[in-house]
């Protein structure tokens, strides 16, 4: 008979550390080895409550973390947890970020740009990236939601209102960097209107692009179609899509699914409360 | 050798080969339609619609184990209307397309038709079936013969598509069952909706996995109930059966035909195999059929019972 | 960190540990139930035994399929008299031994009842809930509350041993059921027999493989709908549960129990890991135990419902 | 989700070739690679009709045989099947013959003795050990019963009645060939009276004996109980079993199941008609 693998179902992990990130964001780590590819992401099940997608923020031989703005009903239970309290994780799934030829040599000139809470998705994407000539950009809205500022030396930070780093979104000085790095690729993951921006930079440059994308997930394995994105599954054939991919999905930056499969614009979307 | 013809006729309905996406997989956005069809479908069922949009249950909604899936998603959809919407012009779509269609009374199911009118489905499909939603299926005692031949009856007279009754394999009796339907008017019956329910629990939590704590089975451990039931509805009814149930290879299907189906739905087996399992399930079929001397799907149907 | 107590009362038979062999496995012969018994089982159960010797079904009898067993035995046995002649002297064979026994009207139990009267017998079950032998269980009606209910009572005035009442998980209302079997005065409830019926079909043959065509359904296939079953009746009785189905690992076992078993039938995971698969499953459960904090199995039964 | 192998199930078979081997004794020739150990056996299909085990008596590369006797109802609509029938066929089941380390060497003496259709169970095991100092012994009622005859250039065949060969038992000679061949292992499948026979004589002079039995069987697949000999199942634990794990079994040689499940003498197992 079949053995199932373990993280089909959920595996129950206690939380061994918590830390907090910024104002509303914490991060859990986990003594856990998990096989995990950057932008791959995992069920997280708060048992009788719900069970909500997660990116692999911190990844280690021996240990993984999970970083979680609150936002909602779901969100605002799981910061209570403390150390010692148990998740349930499956996973991880899905299709991460690629690395073409020259960023694998480290040869390459790479831009990963993060929004918000989608900078918990590219983390471990930087991590890999090192040996390449990496620029890294990270927008929020104001300096009280930045984190992982002090993570890396070469960050460059934005807020929508200037209260830390350059007031104005990591969009606006991409003409300029390209110009001084020429950037052989570009990731992102965070708003998808900022992501949209970039795709568009990209087309236009002829450079290589990859998004995380993110939508309300149910099955989280590619059969349902709760995570539609024009014809593409955001939970088995994404989250991340490249350029190609993402310039035949027109809903890409403007519409999603409710929990009750309707289409809405991103806007009726971000205010929505799932749970 | 010519290659085996795989072309079905479902109630007039033509289909390239006799593979169908059934209801709850894939089926919430004509876009996704599109990339089954791509990937080599013969026919395709949208998620169950209710008149109100409905949120469904909490997650988990869909859990693996070792012998399939257990499932409680509790039929989320967006409502008639905006099914309606979505599904417009259907012709986009390259393969005949089925409305699922759900409701708690004889004219909830009516009011959705009535709002579908002004699209182009092929059929109608009733799944008086679920085991796991609250006000539906078997949990509303949709699953007796009276109420069945109810439920039929009211949409036969709201619309002319063919109507598909889908069945549950949890009752004993199936064929009187299908018979109740087949009078009513149904032009075809699906078997089966999933199993049980089934329950699986984290011992680490000391809870049931799916939030709704049951959910149904579907999948390879369905498939010999599925195929069973299959048989039982082919000795009690001369209206053509679409055999639904963990098939997930050639093999599988035509152990389907043979019970009595005309037309096999594929869900589970898309986790199994991947979204082109329709087309790999197809190529299984025709090499098959060519080395046993088959030359098409219709010659097989049934004839395990001979 | 001490070695966690698998000891369990089940109706004032002790035993070393919750696992049994169900009835239908192994139970043949005094020689296996020792073999049995070496192999770490708490109790085991005979094969079912009606008043005449049964031949039962012509081969193919049991088929393995991807998800577990298909079988249509039917109850082949040699009868009262013999059967109380081969299991005589129970007590060298050092673990609790269960009678199964069955019949088509309440006085063929009482028939059998007499006839092994003379022997050690710890328990008597009687499956009211086999899907495949013409004029037993769910093919002569035995799983309603009514005919459950005179069955049991038939026996209780005939016995005085604990009586087990073995139930089918084809049955949607099975807690109700679990009731009726429980007023009439049985003192547990095993709980599941096999599923369906099911078929496989052998496509180059034409042909349904088991002979009898249809058969039940074990295994990981039954799995959540055993765990599913157990949990309900948990909710429905007092009197203890004897959680069948599917179980072939330490976490399977302890996912009954946490639905509410106090003890755990383990049949075709004999096929899947080798007859001492009671040790195995005793060891993972000592293991999972100690590492999560329980010294006992009493402490877990039912804490899902909590 | 877990492939089944494919011989757990029937596999339906073509019929390649039919050999007449003697008066009712057939083999049934098949073009198809089975991987099979000498002494285990398979289950034969006939749909609509009945199951049983048979040994497989021709191996090669790609094909193998088994050899029927007419006995009963199903052994009757066996020998009625042509070339290009087909038949099911799973398995191979059980644990067959072991090879003391001198005998896989090839150097050591063995002596192999097949009683009636018993003989069937033991070629392909014959023809394994070519290499070693070898005695074949056969034993049937009458000439006209006796096969494989011309199979292997040194056989000793006896018939009860003397029509051929020794008149007398194969159990006659073995004091002598044991003087002769200082036997390291003696194989042997038949009549349980006869394989008692060779355990008795093995055991008193200490020699190695493996003996493979028959019991009416039902799953094949260790989990029903039917073809129990002593807490032993035949069709898993067996059919071939050695003189230590025979010599705790009291039913060798004296008692097997019926169909029923009724424990009864091996003449009255004998007489009754299975199918
Ligand atoms: C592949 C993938 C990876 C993800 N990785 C992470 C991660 O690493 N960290 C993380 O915190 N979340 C991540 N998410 C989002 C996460 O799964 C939840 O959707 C999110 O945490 C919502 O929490 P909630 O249920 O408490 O809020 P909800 O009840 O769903 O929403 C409450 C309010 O929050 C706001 N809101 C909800 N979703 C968003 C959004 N996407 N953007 C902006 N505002 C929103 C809205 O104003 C909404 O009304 C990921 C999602 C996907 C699909
Ligand atoms: C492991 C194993 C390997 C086997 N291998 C072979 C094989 O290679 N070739 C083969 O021909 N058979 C073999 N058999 C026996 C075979 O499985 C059938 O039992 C046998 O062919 C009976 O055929 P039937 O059903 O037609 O007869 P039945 O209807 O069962 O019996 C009819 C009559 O045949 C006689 N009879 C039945 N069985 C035996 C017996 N074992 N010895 C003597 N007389 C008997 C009896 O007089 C009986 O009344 C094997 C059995 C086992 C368990
Ligand atoms: C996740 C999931 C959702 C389902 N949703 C529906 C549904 O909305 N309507 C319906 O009639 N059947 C639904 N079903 C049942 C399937 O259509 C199908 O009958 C069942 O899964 C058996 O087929 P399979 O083994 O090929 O999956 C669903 C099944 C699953 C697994
Ligand atoms: C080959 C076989 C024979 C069985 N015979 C009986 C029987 O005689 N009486 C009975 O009550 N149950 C019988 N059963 C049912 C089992 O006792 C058990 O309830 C079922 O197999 C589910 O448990 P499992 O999944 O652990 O096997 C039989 C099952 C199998 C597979
Ligand atoms: S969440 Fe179900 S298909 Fe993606
Ligand atoms: S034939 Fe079933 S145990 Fe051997």
């Amino acid at each position: 008979m079949n053995e199932i693998s373990p993280l089909d179902q959920p595996v129950m992990m206690k939380i061994d550390k918590i830390v907090d990130e910024s104002d509303g964001t914490k991060s859990f780590m986990f003594k856990h080895k998990l096989d995990y590819n950057p932008g791959q992401f995992i069920m997280v099940w708060l048992p009788g409550i719900d069970e909500k997608p997660f990116a692999v923020s911190y990844l280690g031989d021996d240990f993984f973390g999970i970083t979680v703005l609150e936002r909602g009903k779901y969100t605002k239970l799981l910061h209570k947890m403390g150390p010692g309290d148990q998740l349930g994780i499956r996973g991880p799934f899905g299709h991460g970020f690629s690395f073409p030829d020259n960023i694998t040599d480290g040869k390459g000139s790479v831009c990963v740009i993060g929004g918000g809470c989608g900078m918990a998705s590219v983390t471990v994407l930087i991590e890999r990236l090192q040996n390449n000539n990496l620029t890294v950009l990270m927008g929020a809205a104001t300096s009280t939601s930045l984190f992982f500022k002090n993570r890396y030396k070469d960050i460059t930070l934005f807020t929508d209102d200037g209260s830390e780093g350059i007031k104005g979104y990591p969009t606006d000085i991409l003409e300029d960097l390209h110009n001084k790095h020429r950037y052989d690729i570009m990731y992102t993951c965070g708003p998808e209107v900022m992501m949209s921006k970039v795709y568009e930079f990209c087309k236009k440059h002829d450079i290589q692009f990859e998004a995380s994308l993110e939508r309300y997930m149910k099955c989280g394995i590619g059969i349902c179609g709760q995570c539609v994105c024009d014809g593409q599954m955001v939970c088995k054939d994404g989250p991340v899509f490249d350029l190609q991919a993402l310039s035949n999905m027109n809903d890409f930056g403007k519409h999603s699914l409710l929990k009750s499969g309707k289409r809405v614009s991103l806007k009726e979307y971000a205010d929505w409360k799932s749970c | 050798m010519s290659i085996p013809n795989l072309n079905t006729d479902l109630c007039g309905i033509k289909m390239s080969n006799p593979t169908i996406l059934p209801s709850g997989f894939l089926g919430t956005s004509k876009s996704l339609l599109k990339r089954v069809a791509a990937n080599g479908v013969g026919a395709a069922t949208i998620k169950s619609v209710s008149f109100e949009a409905r949120e469904g249950h909490k997650n988990p909604t869909v859990i693996p184990f070792e012998a399939g899936l257990l499932n409680a998603v509790g039929y989320s959809n967006p409502g008639a209307e905006e099914t309606a919407r979505e599904f417009a012009n259907l012709k986009d779509v390259s393969i005949p397309v089925i409305a699922s269609i759900i409701g708690t009374e004889p004219d909830d199911f009516v009011r959705v038709v009535d709002k579908l009118s002004q699209t182009e489905f092929s059929a109608i499909e009733l799944p008086l079936s679920c085991p796991h939603t609250p006000g539906f299926g078997l949990l509303a005692g949709q699953g007796t013969p009276e109420s069945t031949g109810q439920i039929v009856s009211a949409v036969r007279k709201a619309s002319e598509l063919p109507i598909f009754v889908k069945l549950s394999p949890n009752i004993p009796e199936i064929g009187n069952l299908a018979k109740a339907a087949e009078n009513a008017g149904a032009d075809a019956i699906t078997a089966v909706n999933t199993l049980g329910p089934g329950m699986l629990i984290n011992i680490e939590a000391r809870k049931p996995i799916l939030s709704f704590k049951v959910g149904g089975v579907s999948g390879q451990a369905l498939r010999p109930v599925a195929t069973r039931c299959v048989y039982d509805i082919y000795e009690s009814v001369k209206i053509p059966i679409i055999g639904t149930g963990g098939v997930s290879t050639g093999r599988h299907a035509i152990e389907m035909i043979m019970a009595g189906a005309t037309a096999v739905g594929v869900g589970t087996g898309i986790y199994e195999r991947g979204i082109d399992i329709f087309r790999k399930i197809c190529r299984e079929m025709e090499t098959w059929m060519s080395e046993n001397n088959y030359n098409s799907v219709h010659e097989m149907i049934g004839i395990a019972h001979e």
